[in-house]
Formats: C-alpha cells, structure tokens, sequence
C-alpha cells in the first residue's frame, strides 16, 4: 500500500480524499493555488505545497508544477479527484512514466472510453445500447444529412470530447443541421481543442440514468447499481439519487449489466461511470462514460454501504477487489443535492464572497461534504459547488423528508446559494411522483 | 470597504480639528489612528482576524508563508514554481551568490529543477543578499521566498 | 450607510455646537463620537453585529422579547409564569386596570390561570398604565411583558 | 398521529426530537429558560414558549410551567428527552390527566422498573439474571450485615431511585459496610428524596452492557440488540458502542432475551434500555432499567437503521411496531464520544463560555447531534454535553479509524472540551482490544 499520496485538486473532494486516506493511514500532500492558502484541504493534508496562482490553467491545471510537486514530497501516487486533470490521459501517462502511480484508470482504457466516437465503436461491438446514429464520426456535411435522414429528425450533434453540454446541439432539419454542425464543431474546438463530432438520435423527455462500476487491475469488473441524475439544469446535475425510482428490477440488471460489459471490453479498472438516457419507451441509450471519480459517489456509498475512494486508492496499489457482484446490495435510498455559491433568483450568477454564517445540518440520516467553514471566503476562480448534502433513508418519501428537514437547517450568510432551488425540487409533485425528465428544471419549473 | 483614501480623508479630518484617535470599524477591517502629543498620525490597518473570521491557520509543514519577515526592509526572492532548489549551477561549482553580496537586477541567484529541466531563476531587483532562506536540494513551493535582498 | 461626509458633519456639528457625544445609529451601523474634556472628539464606528457572533435570532411566533420598547421610559411589568391571561377576575367583571389609571405597588393588574390555578399578579412597581399588551385569554411566557407603566 | 407536540428539554436531545417531529409532519412546541433564548432548540422549533429562569427547578423541571405551556400551546402530547423530567412518573401522571399523552412508557411501568428495589423483585421472579444480595430493601443494619456475609465481600450498597454513582458505596467488611449504610442513605436522600437502599454482590472488573428494547400498547416488546458502555468516568458514559465486542452470538441472544423478558413483565411499551453488568465469568447481572430513551440511543440506530424517536411518538400514539424481532439485525459497528464542555486537563472542570470557532467533522459515517454553533454560548446551568460524534463503518476498527479521523477534525475555541480525552481512549491498545472494564479510564488511564 502507499505510505503517501499527493490530491491534485482543491474543494470538497480533496477533502474527501485526504478523509480516506487518513483512515487508511496514508500520508497525505495538498497542493493548492494562492488563493486556497486557507482552504480547508490546505490545512487538512499533513503536507501542503503552493503550485500557483489563482488561474486554474497555472495552478490546478499545470502539470509541471504538480509532477515537481510530487516528487518534491516524494509521494508514491496522485489521485485526481474529479474535473481538472481527472480525465486527462496525458497526466495520467506523464505520473506513470514518472514512477507515480495515477489513481484511476490505464491510460489506454481512459482514452478508448473518454472519447465519445471510440467508446460509441466499443459499444455497439459490445451490445450495449447506443442510439441510432453515425458510427464513428462525422466526415462532412453529407454524411451527417444522411444519417440524419436516415435515423430521422430531430438528432443530436455531440463533440467526441465533449461534456457538460458544451457542443452539443439539437438539429430539427436540414436546415438547422447544417448550421449546428459548424457551430458545434467551433465551439468544440474552443472547449476541447477538438471538432470532431458526430450524430445521434435526439432521445426526447429522456431521465438520465447511470451506472456505477469499478474493475480492479486482475479484470474483475462489478457494477454498484444505478444512480438517476434526472434533475439537471442546463446539464449541471442539481440531485443525484440511489436506486432510480423508475427502473424495476428487470431493467435495472439490464443496464447495470451493460456497463459492466462496456467496462470489460475496454479493459476498465478503477472508479467508473457509464452514462445512459433512459427514453419514455424505457429503452436506454449510451451517453458517454466518465473515466473518474464522479461528484454524486455518496449516494451510491450511502446505499451499498462501501466507501469508493479507499477503493480506488486499493485498486491503484494493485489490490484486487475484495467484494463479489453478489455482496454488493442496495439498501434504502439516498439523495444528494448539490450547494452551489450562486443565486437562484438572479439567474444563478455566482456569488463568491466570505461566509460569515456556517451552519451544518445534522442529526440521523445525514452526511455532509464539504470544504466550507466560517470565515472561508469562496474564490471566484473556480468551480461554485460549496457542499454537498446526502441524506439516507429506508424509502424515497423518507430521503425527500429528510432532505427538507437538512435543507431547512442549513444556514448560510452572507453569499447566496442553491438551497432555496434545492427547496423547491424537493416540494415539487412531479419530482416526487418521478414524472420528470432532463428538461424538466428549465421547462417545468421556470428555471432557465 | 476601508481604502487609503478613507484613510487619507480621516488623518486630514484628525489634523483639522485637532482630534487625537478615530477608531473606524466596516465590515470585520478596523483602523485606529492616533495622533501621539503633536506628532504624526500612525495608522495601523488590520484586516478581520476577529474570532470565528478566518484566523491565521497554523501553516502545515512545508506550507510556509510566502515572506517571513516583511517588516525588515527586506526584500524576497521568490520562487515562481513548485521544485527543487539548487544554490549552485552544477554540485562542485561556486554558488551563484552569497550572503553579502551586492546583485544586479536580472542577476541568476539559482536553479530551480521541475521535471527535470533546470530554470535559472533571476532576481527582478538589485540590491545586497542578506539571506539566503533554503538550502541547496530542498524542495520549494510557488511563491516561496528564496532569498532575501536589501534593496 | 453611515460614511465619512456623515461622520464629517457630525464632527463639524459637534465643533460649532461644542457638543461632548453624539451617538449615531443606523440600520445595524454605529458611530459614536465624543469630545472629552479637552475637546477631543473620539469616533467609534461599528459595523453590523460581527459575523458568526451571536446575531439576533428572529423570534418564533410566541417567543417574544421580554421588554418591546424599553427605551421610551416605560417599565413593563412580566409575567412570572407561563399560562392564560385574563384582564377581569370574572368575564362580567370590569378589567383590573385600564389604559391611563394610576397603580400603587401591589396593585392586583390582572390573573395568570396555570394549571387550573388563578394567580394574581400584582405590580411591582407604581405609576400610569400606558399600554396593555396582552388580550383576554391569550397564552402569556415567563418573563413577557403584560402590561406598561410610567413610574 | 398528533398534530404539535413540546418538548421539555434542551439541547442536543431537544434539537434531535424536533428533527423527527419535522420529518413526521408534526408541529413542535420549545420550551426553554431565560439562559436558552438564542439556543438551537429555541429557533428551530416552530414555536417556543419561555418557561422560567435559567435554574432547572424553575424551569426544564417546573412541572406547572411545562403543563401550563402545553395548555397555551394546545399540544397532544409531551416528549421528555432524558434527563430532566423523563422518569418521573409523576410528570407523566399529570401529563396524562390533563389529556395530554406523555411520550414513554405507562406511568405503572415506569414505578415498577425505576424503583430498583422493585424491579430487582420483578427480575428475580422472571428469571432474569441479578446479583447475589437482599430481596427488596434493607431495613436495619442487622440485615445487611447478614446478607452480607451470606453473599461474602465486597458488597455494593445502592439506592434504590439512585442513578449516575449516587447514593452507591462498596463496602470490603462489616465495619465499611456499617459507615457506608448511613453515608449511602443519607445522600440518597439529598440526592432524590428517598433513603431506601439495597445491597448486592460486587461485581469486579464488569463491563457494562445493555439491552434497548422497545414495545407497543399491544403488548409486542421487541429488543434493537446490545450497546457497550464500558467506558466511563466515575459512572459518567464516554464511549458507547454497538454491538458490544465481547459478546458472542449465545451471550448475546440470552441477555436480549432476558431484557426482553423483564420488559414483558412489566408491561413496558415505548424505549426503555435494561442495564447489566457483566463480570469476569461472563455472567450478566441486571444493573437498572433506564424507563426513557437514552443518551447513547443513535448507536443503536445506525447499526439497525431505525429511528428511535419516531417509533416512541408512534408508539404514544397508540400505533404497533410495524416491525417483527427476525427483521431487525445488526449492521456494521457504530461508536459514540460524547463531547463535553469540560477540560481533561483541569481535572474536567466545567469550561462554560462562548463557542468563537466550532467546525464540525463530515464526510462518509460520520454523524454529528448538537445544539451548538459557532457563536453560541455554553450556559454554565446545565449538564456540559456539547455534542455527540457518532460514526458507523463495517467493521469496529474502521469505526474507531473513523472516529480518530472524525475527532481530529473538530475544532471548537476557545473553551475546553473532552476531544482530547476521546482521542486518548481511541489510541488505547486496551480499547482497541475491547481488554477493558468500568473502572479502566480511572484505574489504567490515570484519569480521576
């Protein structure tokens, strides 16, 4: 096992980390920007290096300075948390051939299935469901008229590279596929710094379902069921759930087993999640696959009972899994709601500033991440998610229940966040009823 | 927000009506400023530290402030990136400089190896070192000062 | 928002009136400005309640402040037992005080029924009732006020 | 199910009884003292009613005031918490006759199990396993020198409404036993208003075990299994955990058994926890039965998943447990520290004041019930509880790694607390091996 490790990433999941490799005791070495001198995962680690200035490009994202960090603390591996560098395979590569191990998977698995055209390849030769759609990607505007006539209006154009929405489009026509195509190609290429795209069928009043799954390095790969993001707004996922309360037992085995074969073909170790659309005829579609460490892990924690970073970190010393599919169970059901630093009732602009007033939920049923405490100033410079709030429950009435007890018991001030949004999903009939879809934040709840 | 300006404005008040301390406190920054038995006014300007506000956190290990002793006159040297610290271009050559010695600005005080690429490091001022506050292998931090100059 | 050309007049104010204290107090903000014996005025200016400090709770619905207006010179006689108000000593009878009577120290003012049991409660002080803050049969908390009096 | 309900208490137990009432859609009604106006339990509640001053006997055990404010409040019924009023049978009496349900068990059982004396004569009929020594009370010295030399020394001496080590005295011969009869008495009956004593075997190097049981008005009792509190300061609770790690599945099964039995026999319903000691030869001797929920109750909910409180308002209620004996099972290993306003190092002196900086510890199994927040002022009039830490994990040892993780993470200033002495405890090689007894923290830590 290491005796060290070094967290390439700031905010709550360094924290999260630096918590797991504590009880594993494994030292731990933050690295931070000058703007995160006080920062809660600066004064946690029991080493913490200053690779920067605010810019992320310069701290966060400099590779240099995090590789020389490293190897002045002379840690044995990096974990990468999630965004950053998470699924970057050329850090993961340059740590490796520095004789740091990277916490995540080979180099080679992230890239098969980080690029959306080779995972949707990877896919269809597996059997996994993928949308109708081209088969790789796009070569030219005729192609992509083609296929599209051929699967039929209204499709979807997505960057190989892509996420978080950015160069994706929904064509309706012709028309609107032409101009689509050259716009998300540009902004592709801004975003990713490639333009490579392709098309699939648009999946309307879709749920976003995803699979947890984990390998280890002897092949083993198991699936931690499923978590239902449906409750998005603009592809930003406002709460995360564990089991779905739309799959039934049948479906459920379906999807989870065709993750876990997607992840065996690309030879997957590590923490993984294999991201479907669920559409109202209840089939699932292949989205994409993140290569990583995702932010909603508690809930899938809270119900299977396991804790999947000290897996991770066990995976990457190259321990086998210790747990058979069988073992892994769900029990009850959990929610987490994401705590952004922004203002709901002015169009969600941020709202960095100094937390004046700090006040935790607590009590049964409830866990708390967070890097926050009194008198954190949150900096403008990154990523507005300030905590998050999971509750676990034995039904779904009894998680949203518990949910608006813990929401009603935060208390921050100065800055404003999410908690009032986060309020209202939770009061909302339909999403208590189940009767949403990805849309729905925006189109139903006049959230835009 | 307490800014020079207020603070210029205050002192200037002070002086005109012969007023001998202005306690000002906004928003967790406080300023007192005394005019001593016909003195000059000294203003003292502090930022929140006040309980729960965001306390000077013990610095872990290798997280050492940027510059440790400001109030001398002196001037660091820092450190523009996270790696190794090297006093010398090679083990058995002459250090590229030493306590007392007079640098010009732009002058090399030291290498930095990251990642195996060795960046000589100047120094944007001229002056005398009067410090040199790592040692030769010692890893550093960004913003770490490395030597201190009296300028 | 109390800022410099407030404070300003203020000492300007206080100079050509040869005032000793003003005390200002605006929406949280304070100043306090004082000119001692030798003419020197000393400004104190505190922002809000500092931060995570004890602030003002918002009271829930029946947990009123004991004393709602004691800055107007009046002086609240509390109750000294949680229980039900009642003004009269039977609901034909005529009330035990009323708005503009004068009372004596010991002076029944009204009854406090907790648990089946009728209490007198009799003021302590003397003086004019002002105000009669509470109705007939409204649940009284330890400690509230019921009634005003000019001593 | 009761529309609004008071709660006569404060603190952490208060906040964790508002906490259900508000998850099962009831109204809850605060009381609290001059001293508590800013407490937690005071705002959260959706209404709050100003009892008395900050002395207890002319608040929080002013029995007119408590019933008066529940009339003005027009509550159903009236929780206790512990402490305080919770076993008075008195208290629940006249809530009772003033139609007002008291949420705990029937005032008869209460007499008949609070009363030492009596329930040692119930336990002995139903085979319920005590310790050599008199049938009921002692009536002159001639008797308890008998009994004394028939049991043979040491031989405790007990009141029989004691509680907390008061009105308790070993006694290693006649002429101890003669001096500790009339100083035994004497602080009884300062201490509750009643000198009767009894005198048993002493039990040397025991470990404290007990049993939680819960029943309904129809006559189901059902047992949530064992806790473990072994680890005390001069009879005041530490470290509680679930299970206990001396137990194997036979002992565990007869003492469940046999405080389900007592239980049974009373005629108990709501929470009630049955305490033992159990000696070096294994054997379990009935201790006293706690007729009120405990202080320690959530390590028993997080290794069964449920939650107590909820279940005594359903229980007051006149709802039955909807859960049999075979669906209720041990899952994991849960700890609990009790943090307390107190510092270790000035022989536990009481270090009221106000909380300046309070961070709490989050992140996986890790649960935190407090009245406390940064800014909060500890009143010098009440017991010097702050906080319960409790942690849940798979395993003991991953729980007292948690629990090491989770303390290090506290930071409260500037007044005192028991963190540091908790932290001791989880370092111990004696409690890491479960190598310990009642008197283990004064004896083997040098802490009087």
């Amino acid at each position: 096992m290491f005796n060290r490790i070094l967290i390439a990433n700031r905010g709550e999941i360094a924290v999260r980390i630096i918590r797991a490799a504590r009880e594993m005791g494994i030292e731990t070495v933050a690295v931070y920007s000058t703007a995160d001198r006080d920062s809660l995962h600066t004064r946690m680690a029991d080493h913490a290096i200053c690779i920067g200035p605010p810019a992320a490009s310069e701290s966060y994202l400099n590779i240099p300075a995090i590789i020389s960090a490293a190897e002045v603390a002379n840690v044995q591996a990096i974990h990468p948390g999630y965004g950053f560098l998470a699924e970057n395979s050329h850090f993961a590569d340059i740590c490796r051939s520095c004789n740091i191990e990277f916490i995540g998977p080979s180099v080679d698995a992230m890239r098969k299935l980080g690029d959306k055209v080779s995972c949707r390849e990877i896919a269809l030769a597996g059997k996994v469901p993928t949308s109708p759609g081209s088969k790789g990607k796009i070569e030219n505007e005729e192609q992509a008229l083609k296929i599209a006539r051929e699967i039929g209006y209204p499709v979807m154009i997505k960057a190989a590279a892509g996420g978080g929405g950015r160069g994706m489009r929904i064509a309706q026509n012709d028309i609107s596929l032409r101009s689509g195509l050259s716009s998300a190609m540009a902004e592709a290429k801004g975003a990713f710094g490639d333009s490579t795209v392709y098309v699939e069928k648009y999946i309307s009043n879709a749920r976003h379902i995803e699979v947890q799954i984990f390998g280890d390095q002897e092949g083993n790969v198991l699936h931690l069921f499923e978590r239902d993001c449906t409750m998005q707004r603009r592809h930003q996922k406002l709460i995360e759930e564990s089991p779905s309360p739309v799959l039934d037992d049948e479906s459920r085995k379906r999807v989870c087993q065709s993750a876990v074969r997607l992840a065996r073909a690309a030879g997957y170790f590590s923490a993984g999640t294999v991201e479907f659309l669920m559409g109202e005829d209840k089939q699932f579609y292949l989205m994409e696959v993140n290569t990583r460490l995702q932010v909603e892990h508690p809930v899938t924690e809270m119900v299977t009972g396991l804790d999947l970073v000290k897996m991770q970190i066990r995976v990457a010393a190259g321990l086998p899994l210790d747990i058979t599919q069988k073992q892994i169970t769900q029990r009850g059901h959990a929610i987490e709601a994401r705590i952004n630093a922004e203002d709901p009732a002015n169009r969600f602009a941020p709202s960095p500033g100094t937390i004046q007033r700090w006040e935790l939920p607590g009590g049964p049923g409830v866990r708390v991440d967070t890097h926050c405490t009194a008198g954190y100033r949150v900096p403008p410079n990154y990523d507005s998610m300030i905590a998050k709030l999971i509750v676990h429950q034995p039904t779904r009435e009894e998680a949203i229940t518990t949910m608006q007890r813990a929401l009603s018991e935060f208390r921050i001030e100065p800055i404003k966040t999410t908690v009032p949004l986060q309020q209202d999903i939770m009061r909302n009939a339909d999403f208590r009823q189940s009767n949403v879809h990805i849309h729905f934040v925006e189109k139903n709840m006049g959230i835009g | 927000m307490i800014d020079l300006k207020t603070i210029k404005s205050l002192i200037k008040m002070m002086v005109d009506h012969d007023l001998t301390e202005v306690d000002l406190e906004d928003q967790g920054e406080k300023v007192r400023i005394r005019r001593g038995g016909g003195g000059q006014p000294v203003a003292h300007h502090a930022a929140p530290p006040v309980a729960p506000a965001p306390v000077a956190v013990p610095a872990p290990s290798s997280a050492q402030p940027a510059v440790p002793e400001a109030d001398e006159g002196l001037v660091p040297v820092p450190s523009p990136m996270v790696g190794t610290y090297y006093a010398s271009p090679s083990p058995d050559a002459a250090p590229f400089v030493k306590v007392g010695q007079t640098i010009e600005p732009g002058q090399v005080v030291c290498i930095i190896e990251a990642m195996k690429v060795f960046n000589e490091i100047k120094s944007e001022i001229g002056g005398v070192v009067e410090k040199i506050l790592v040692s030769n292998g010692q890893g550093v931090e960004f913003g770490q000062a490395l030597i201190m100059v009296r300028p």
